[in-house]
């Protein structure tokens, strides 16, 4: 019963909140958003508690009968893969509740209805083990995600919101031809039945695609990233923190869940693909990050970096591959989540993101300044932070698996470095140039503790990530012998 | 000449054709619709009956009853709409109903 | 013989005599209004009568849901010396169109009211058309069918001519009387080759000859193609839709929910009857033509509507769209589970352009139609328990989880790829995607613009009620979509057993 | 009589050959069809002269000896008349219009039998065609007032085809009760079945006929019949005062005679149907030997004469009734009662009593 | 059924036509023509017609013929009822009965609605 509390209470208290939520900004709303967000966390701890390391199969499991007429269950579980991301789905969410408390002024009710149902949703789809429940899950984040946008997004936010919306519809629909296709071979929709199932390489390869469309697209992939700069840029900060720092995970982690285990000779035979596109995404759009005006759309062709690192580990085969990959996406969810809300904590004060507007921040905000720059050293992977960790374990299996790959790989760390400090040079050092500038204030108690928790988490995970790869090692290790069976 | 059930079949087809190309080529007068339609119905009844008859079943002419009357009570709403359409519009051209376009 | 076989038709009965009373007693209820001069005097404008038609209405509703709901149970029978067959099909079939009118009746009052249509008369055609539903519904034989399609055409006609002080009503009419008798005249031809063939009007005779491979295919396949056209008519699939925007359109939206909800239920009836049920054998012809048909309204419907900024007209080409998902449905695979999916899909889909075009009518005020996309600018401003209600309608209508619309897409698909038509159910996806963009523009404009025009609630609280039931029922059949299916999974099971 | 006509077909096969048939049906409907013009052309006369008696004046007498040649006169004068065609008219239809006025008023002959096998077709929907083919002259009313394009023409179309369409429902209820008791729709057949029953095995044949077990509907059929002609009283639509000579107004000579002929026809054709539905056809009024004798045209001749005379006796008594009146006679008064009545009659066939078996 | 019989039924319609063509192709040959254009105007007792003559007439005659249609055709229910009669009995005539209850219901209500009233 731990999922589902985890899943329902934040969706309950979201409803709550859209049923009694009244129309002018009460601080009832805001705490009530506050207490559910926490309760939900809470509800997320004994899952990492009561995690049975040693086994390296699914936990917690729930099952109950939904439809049977197609056999789906209401059927949960999770294993070392998941349960992180689960934690960090309730984790984020009170920093987007306590990151959204005097900003949102309008239909704050709804604001936070929106943040709570989407909390539960993704927490859905990590816990999922049915695929259709999972696709139900991973469709319904679309819809509070849309109206997060579109309500409270920037000027251009109808246009971002659409291009979210479809652009993902567009890859899922085609996952949900597989996924029929699959319970028509197997009659059922049960995600571990699946993964048992023999198919042959076409039919391997065609489901593989299918699946990819959606993932590589929530991931996002290059060449189809384009819809995130967008989103991020006219995203309210919440948004961009929920995307990147979860919503994007969604994806990478469909390909553990998916792609690996139930197509793996596709998978394997592929790999070299998904590896080029893995490249070009650390390389090409790292190169693209260096040259935004927009410090948003910087931090988010660095996400697009970043997830390209991930996916580069998952199809690695090698379980250093993937376990980086998977503590790099965790990072990446501190580390990101961290940076949108250093952009909205300016923007707030300034309304503008553009990196010219700025310069010579640190002379009025200088503790703002040392976790911005905290965080960007943990964006380009500097040692201690957590944003090492994962790298370097991609670039070690990286350099196992091919040396020049490892070497590209690497690449990332320097764009990652470039980028990210030459962004924080421009903004936060130099002179004052600006007047608006001058007035700036520094961050109040409430912006203070959510960059205080969150680099706390940074450095905690980027010296002792041993909780994280204690639990994350044989759920990975099961995985890849499951992929190296060949199922033809 | 020995009239066969074919002979009436294509009076039918030909009476049918001749009312769909009523209805689709017409485009003056809303009256000329709705005596194709008869006529298309009409049609329908030649083939009934001829059917019926060469079949020695009588529900075929049956059928053709409640055509008839169905055709009757259909003609009556026809012409009750074009009424109003005439009083509304002042026009029974098939060409001026245009008012509803996306 | 004949006692059992009145049981069979009791609601029908119920109903016609209700009718008819209900006619009569208009007439003679009323309380007359002195007249104005220069008025047309109107004795219906009187409250208390239609009043007293309106609450018998709805009590007679009720207990035709309550008694068709009490019939499911029962085995399927034929009644009426075959001319009527009673099942678990269509038992589920008319409580849900008795549902639909009922609920329609309940979302039109005010608006109605507002309009100077809300008369007697109104009710009592709406009552007719209803029972036309049941007859086709339960139709089987070719008389039945054709005398159930004409009894629920001929009110819709009138219905929408009722408001003759608009230009557009009237207009909308004559569209819908002219291609609506045009379809029957193809659906006639068709059945007359039917019938020459296979010399029977009888749905079983039919079927037995048909089965025969020395009957003549020809002249079957001839009939075939008329067959489908005036089914294609009257569903309003793409290339027979032309009717259906218009007629959506013009209509005052009271007629429009008439006509774009419980008739659905029964043109799939017909559907199913006659394809399914009767020319089976044929499907080597029928197939491909619904596969055309299906894939050309799916493209042509969703593209089209994109370009819509009036919503009727928008949710017409987006309703032709959802019958291409309902062909989708039959032709895939022959068996109960794909039958029932379409049957699911119908119900789903009805309920939810039942909250559609409610919450339209609630937005609708004297003197002003919500119709135009303008109108729904902003409303999560100030009504945002009305916008969330839209909210969960269109994506239900995209097909988007948790709403029932995607459990119903989800049967369908299933279906498709069941079959083998993996292509056809990526064509339907990708159409459906084109579709999102439309349902996600209404959303947009309801939650991200400003408001243009000062938007008003209207109607009861009753109304109200029943439609927040509505889109709750959308969202909660979407999440548990289980009860549902296997009502309509049994109904189908035990009906084909049946026959 | 059988030895004479088996004579004249081996005869006429000898000459005309396969085409026989067609010949002996041309003869024998010029049989019928120049009695029928002689008929016409002296009812008016009658009409003129019994009028006359009844206002107590002579009637015409001028021309020929008692007046008998005032309607060739008549003819003449009329064939003689210029044949106007209005400017703005619509030729055609204002050409095809009389004619179809008349045609109907003859054609219906062809089911009529003037006696047991002397009928030119013996068909078995004799009853449908005529109701069928009489239904045609409306629409020679409406193109008439029509094609005119001029309003009392106009008006007076309407106003007849109104008239004339109103009546025709009490009409179909009034020989559906006909219909049930002979049980077919062959005149003959129906004739035949009125010649049966208690009072007709007495020898009173007259009593057994339709006219008294049904005697509403034969009257209502009668009524109905005078209003379908547009005859007084039922004559508004020619009304003079009001519009001078409804849609005929634009018809002048030999196209205006032609209406004037189909009005007397069509007399003459609904007193012969009522005769034959109520009045027992070409059945002798009682059974008596010397009656038998005198061949059934005679009969059917002398109950048309009678109706006919009746229609007369109406024109001469009766002050014509304002329109509203008509329709309502014809709606609220006709069909009720006709409907009740269907609905007994239909019982009394149905049940133990009945008196048709 | 023998179509032969309706032969001749065929004939006397055309004999009818005749009928009335024939003398109308008299009088014109007979009867002089002068036309002109006072007596090609239409007739409006001497009146100049100062509009067409096809306008827009009173609705009520549209009514009568519109329930003409459907009353005829209701009547031609009771043709082949009325033949059959004797074979089918009481179950016939109840059905009947029941129709023309419906009917009547019909009649009702459009006298009730002034459909038939002319003043």
């Amino acid at each position: 019963m731990i999922l589902s509390y985890a899943i329902w209470t934040p969706i309950v208290f979201g409803l709550i909140i859209l049923i009694f939520g009244s129309e002018k900004p009460s601080a009832g709303v805001r705490w009530l958003a506050l207490i559910g967000a926490i309760l939900g966390f809470i509800a997320t701890l004994p899952l990492i508690i009561q995690f049975d390391i040693a086994n390296p199969g699914m936990q917690f499991v729930e099952k109950l009968s939904w439809i049977p007429r197609y056999d789906i269950n209401y059927f949960l579980g999770i294993d070392g893969i998941s349960v992180w991301f689960i934690v960090l789905t309730a984790f984020i969410n009170i920093i987007v509740v306590i990151a959204a408390w005097e900003v949102i002024e309008i239909k704050v009710s709804q604001y936070m209805a929106s943040f709570m149902i989407l909390s539960g949703l993704m927490i859905g789809v990590f816990c999922a083990l049915d695929a259709l429940l999972f696709y139900v899950f991973f469709e319904a984040t679309l819809i509070p995600m849309y109206i997060i946008i579109g309500v409270w997004g920037g000027h251009n936010r109808i246009y971002a919101a659409f291009k979210f919306f479809l652009y993902t519809l567009l890859g899922s629909l085609l996952t949900l031809v597989a996924m029929l296709y699959l319970y028509n071979v197997t009659n059922s929709f049960d995600i571990l039945v699946w993964q048992q199932a023999r198919l042959d390489i076409v039919e391997q390869i065609l489901l593989f695609f299918a699946f990819f469309m959606a993932f590589a697209v929530k991931v996002p992939m290059w060449p189809l990233h384009t819809w995130l700069p967008d989103v991020h840029v006219e995203a309210p900060t919440g948004g961009s923190v929920v995307l990147a720092a979860i919503m994007l995970k969604l994806g990478a982690y469909g390909f553990l869940r998916f792609s690996l285990p139930i197509a793996p000779d596709a998978s394997q035979y592929l790999g070299p693909f998904i590896i080029f596109l893995s490249l070009v995404a650390v390389i090409y759009v790292g190169a693209v990050a260096l040259v935004q005006k927009d410090m948003k759309k910087l931090v988010a062709y660095s996400s697009v970096a970043h997830m390209g690192f991930v996916t580069l580990g998952f199809f690695l085969f090698s379980p250093l591959g993937i376990e980086g990959g998977i503590v790099q996406m965790i990072s990446h969810g501190f580390v990101a989540g961290a940076m949108f809300l250093s952009i909205g904590v300016l923007y707030d004060r300034m309304h503008t993101r553009q990196i010219a507007d700025y310069g010579g921040v640190v002379h009025r905000m200088p503790a703002f300044t040392a976790f911005a720059v905290l965080m960007a050293m943990a964006n380009c992977g500097l040692p201690a932070t957590s944003g090492f960790v994962g790298e370097f374990m991609v670039i070690l299996a990286a350099v196992d698996y091919d040396f020049v790959i490892g070497i590209l790989a690497s690449t990332a760390l320097i764009l990652g470095a470039s980028y990210s400090l030459w962004m924080v040079k421009r903004v936060f050092f130099g002179a004052i140039t600006n007047a608006h500038v001058e007035e700036l204030k520094d961050l109040n108690a409430r912006e203070y503790f959510l960059m205080a928790v969150l680099s706390i988490c940074v450095i905690g995970m980027g010296v002792y990530p041993k909780p994280f790869t204690d639990i994350i090692h044989p759920a990975v290790i099961n995985l890849l012998q499951h992929v190296a069976v060949s199922k033809l | 000449m020995n009239i066969t059930l074919a002979h009436y079949l294509v009076l039918g087809a030909i009476l049918f054709a001749t009312s769909v190309i009523g209805i689709f080529l017409n485009r003056k007068n809303v009256i000329v619709l709705l005596m194709a339609i008869e006529l298309m119905l009409l049609s329908v009844n030649m083939n009934f009956i001829a059917f019926s008859h060469y079949l020695s079943d009588m529900a075929g002419q049956v059928f053709v009853f409640f055509i008839l009357t169905v055709a009757a009570a259909e003609a009556a709403i026809g012409l009750a709409i074009l009424v109003v359409l005439f009083r509304k519009v002042d026009t029974i051209d098939a060409d001026d109903l245009d008012h509803l376009k996306g | 013989m004949q006692a059992f076989d009145l049981y069979a038709i009791l609601p029908e009965l119920v109903l016609l005599v209700a009718a008819c009373l209900l006619l009569l007693a208009s007439v003679y209820v009323p309380e007359r209004v002195l007249s104005t001069p220069g008025v047309e005097q109107d004795i219906f404008h009187t409250p208390r009568g239609v009043g007293f038609v309106y609450f018998f209405t709805i009590i007679l509703l009720v207990y035709l849901i309550l008694a068709f709901i009490g019939r499911m149970g029962d085995p399927a029978l034929l009644a009426m010396n075959g001319l009527f067959q009673s099942d678990p099909f269509s038992n589920l079939l008319k409580a849900c169109s008795c549902g639909a009118v009922l609920v329609s009746l309940i979302y039109s009052k005010q608006y109605l009211k507002d309009r100077a249509l809300f008369r007697p008369d109104f009710i009592v055609l709406t009552l007719l058309a209803l029972l036309g539903q049941f007859v086709l519904i339960s139709g089987a034989n070719l008389l039945t069918l054709y005398l159930g399609l004409e009894l629920m055409a001929l009110p819709t006609y009138a219905l929408v001519a009722m408001s003759h002080n608009s230009e557009k009503s009237v207009e909308a009419a004559i569209k819908y009387f002219i291609l609506g008798a045009l379809a029957s005249g193809f659906f006639l031809y068709g059945m007359s080759m039917l019938y020459g063939v296979t010399g029977s009007l009888d749905l079983i005779e039919i079927f037995k000859v048909v089965a025969d491979p020395r009957v003549n295919h020809l002249v079957m396949a001839f009939g075939l193609v008329f067959i489908v056209a005036g089914l294609a008519f009257k569903l309003g699939v793409v290339p027979f839709h032309m009717w259906v925007p218009d007629v959506y359109q013009g209509a005052p939206t009271a007629v429009t929910l008439m006509i774009a909800a419980a008739p659905k239920l029964a043109a799939f009836a017909l559907l199913f009857r006659l394809l399914v049920n009767t020319l089976l054998p044929l499907l080597g012809d029928w197939q491909p033509m619904l596969v055309i048909l299906a894939v050309l309204s799916l493209v042509l419907g969703n593209v089209t509507a994109i370009a819509q900024t009036n919503l009727k007209r928008m949710l017409a080409y987006s309703a032709i769209a959802q019958m291409g998902f309902v062909l989708l449905g039959l032709l895939s695979v022959f068996d109960d589970h794909a039958f029932s999916a379409s049957m699911f899909y119908v119900i789903t889909y009805v309920l939810t352009t039942l909250g559609t075009f409610g919450l339209l009518m609630v937005l609708s005020r004297k003197g002003h139609d919500c119709e135009t996309l303008d109108d729904l600018k902003g409303l999560n401003q100030k009504h945002p328990w009305f916008a969330f209600i839209g909210l969960v309608m269109m994506f239900s209508l995209a097909g988007i989880p948790p709403t029932v619309g995607f459990a119903a897409k989800l049967g369908v698909l299933e279906a498709l790829v069941d079959g083998g038509h993996t292509f056809l159910a990526i064509v339907a996806v990708m159409a459906s995607l084109i579709g999102a963009f439309y349902y996600l523009r209404v959303v947009k404009v309801m939650y991200f613009d400003q408001p243009v025009h000062e938007t008003t609630i209207s109607g009861s609280g009753f109304a109200k009620g029943i439609l927040g039931l509505n889109s709750i029922l959308v969202l909660a059949l979407g999440i548990v979509p289980a009860g549902l299916m296997s009502l309509c999974l049994d109904a189908m099971r035990r009906t084909l057993l049946g026959s | 009589m059988d030895h004479f006509l088996n004579l004249i077909t081996t005869q006429g096969e000898a000459i005309f050959g396969s085409l026989w048939p067609l010949v002996w049906a041309l003869v024998r409907i010029v049989i019928i069809v120049l009695p029928m013009f002689a008929c016409v052309a002296y009812l008016t006369l009658w009409e003129r002269k019994l009028i006359g008696w009844m206002h107590i004046r002579l009637g015409p007498n001028r021309v020929g000896p008692l007046g008998l040649l005032q309607p060739i006169a008549d003819a003449l004068k009329l064939l003689m008349k210029e044949i106007i065609s209005p400017a703005q008219s619509s030729k055609v239809l204002f050409f095809i219009a009389p004619i179809m006025v008349i045609m109907p008023a003859f054609a219906a002959w062809a089911v009529i039998p003037f006696q047991a096998k002397m009928v030119l077709a013996d068909i078995n929907a004799g009853l449908l065609y005529i109701m069928a083919i009489s239904s045609i002259s409306v629409y020679g009313v409406i193109l008439a007032g029509w094609s005119s394009n001029s309003k009392y023409p106009f008006l007076g179309a309407m106003r007849a085809s109104a008239q004339m369409i109103s009546y025709e429902i009490a009409m179909g209820f009034a020989l559906v009760t006909v219909l049930l008791t002979s049980g077919s729709l062959n005149l003959s057949t129906i004739v035949a079945s009125q010649e049966q029953g208690v009072f007709a095995d007495m020898g009173l044949n007259f009593l057994s006929w339709n006219w008294l077990p049904l005697l509403p509907m034969f009257l209502i059929y009668f009524i109905s019949g005078v209003a379908e002609t547009n005859r007084h009283p039922f004559d508004v639509v020619e009304g003079e005062s009001e519009i001078v000579a409804g849609h005929m107004v634009e018809y002048s000579g030999m196209s205006f005679a032609m209406f004037f002929l189909a009005e007397y026809a069509n007399m003459i054709l609904i007193a012969a149907v009522a005769s034959i539905m109520f009045l027992g056809g070409w059945l002798p009024i009682v059974d008596f030997p010397i009656l038998r004798d005198i061949p059934g045209f005679f009969w059917l001749f002398a109950k048309t004469f009678f109706l006919l005379s009746c229609v007369i006796w109406l024109r001469a008594t009766l002050p014509r009734y304002r329109y509203d009146q008509i329709m309502r006679l014809g709606w609220k008064i006709f069909i009720p009662i006709s409907v009740f009545w269907v609905v007994v009659v239909g019982a009394w066939v149905v049940s133990p009593w009945n008196i048709w078996k | 059924m023998n179509l032969a019989n309706y032969f001749p039924v065929l004939l006397f319609i055309l004999v009818g036509i005749g009928v009335g063509l024939v003398p109308m192709f008299l009088g014109k040959i007979l009867a002089p023509s002068k036309p002109d254009a006072e007596k090609l105007s239409p007739y409006e007792c001497g009146f100049e017609a100062f509009e067409d003559a096809r306008m827009k007439f009173d609705v009520r005659y549209y009514l009568i013929a519109i329930l003409f249609i459907l009353f005829d055709l209701e009547t031609a229910f009771l043709f082949p009822w009325g033949v059959a009669l004797r074979d089918i009995g009481w179950f016939g005539y109840a059905s009947m009965v029941i129709f023309l209850l419906e009917f009547i219901v019909g009649f009702v209500y459009i006298w009730k609605k002034g459909a038939l009233d002319w003043e």
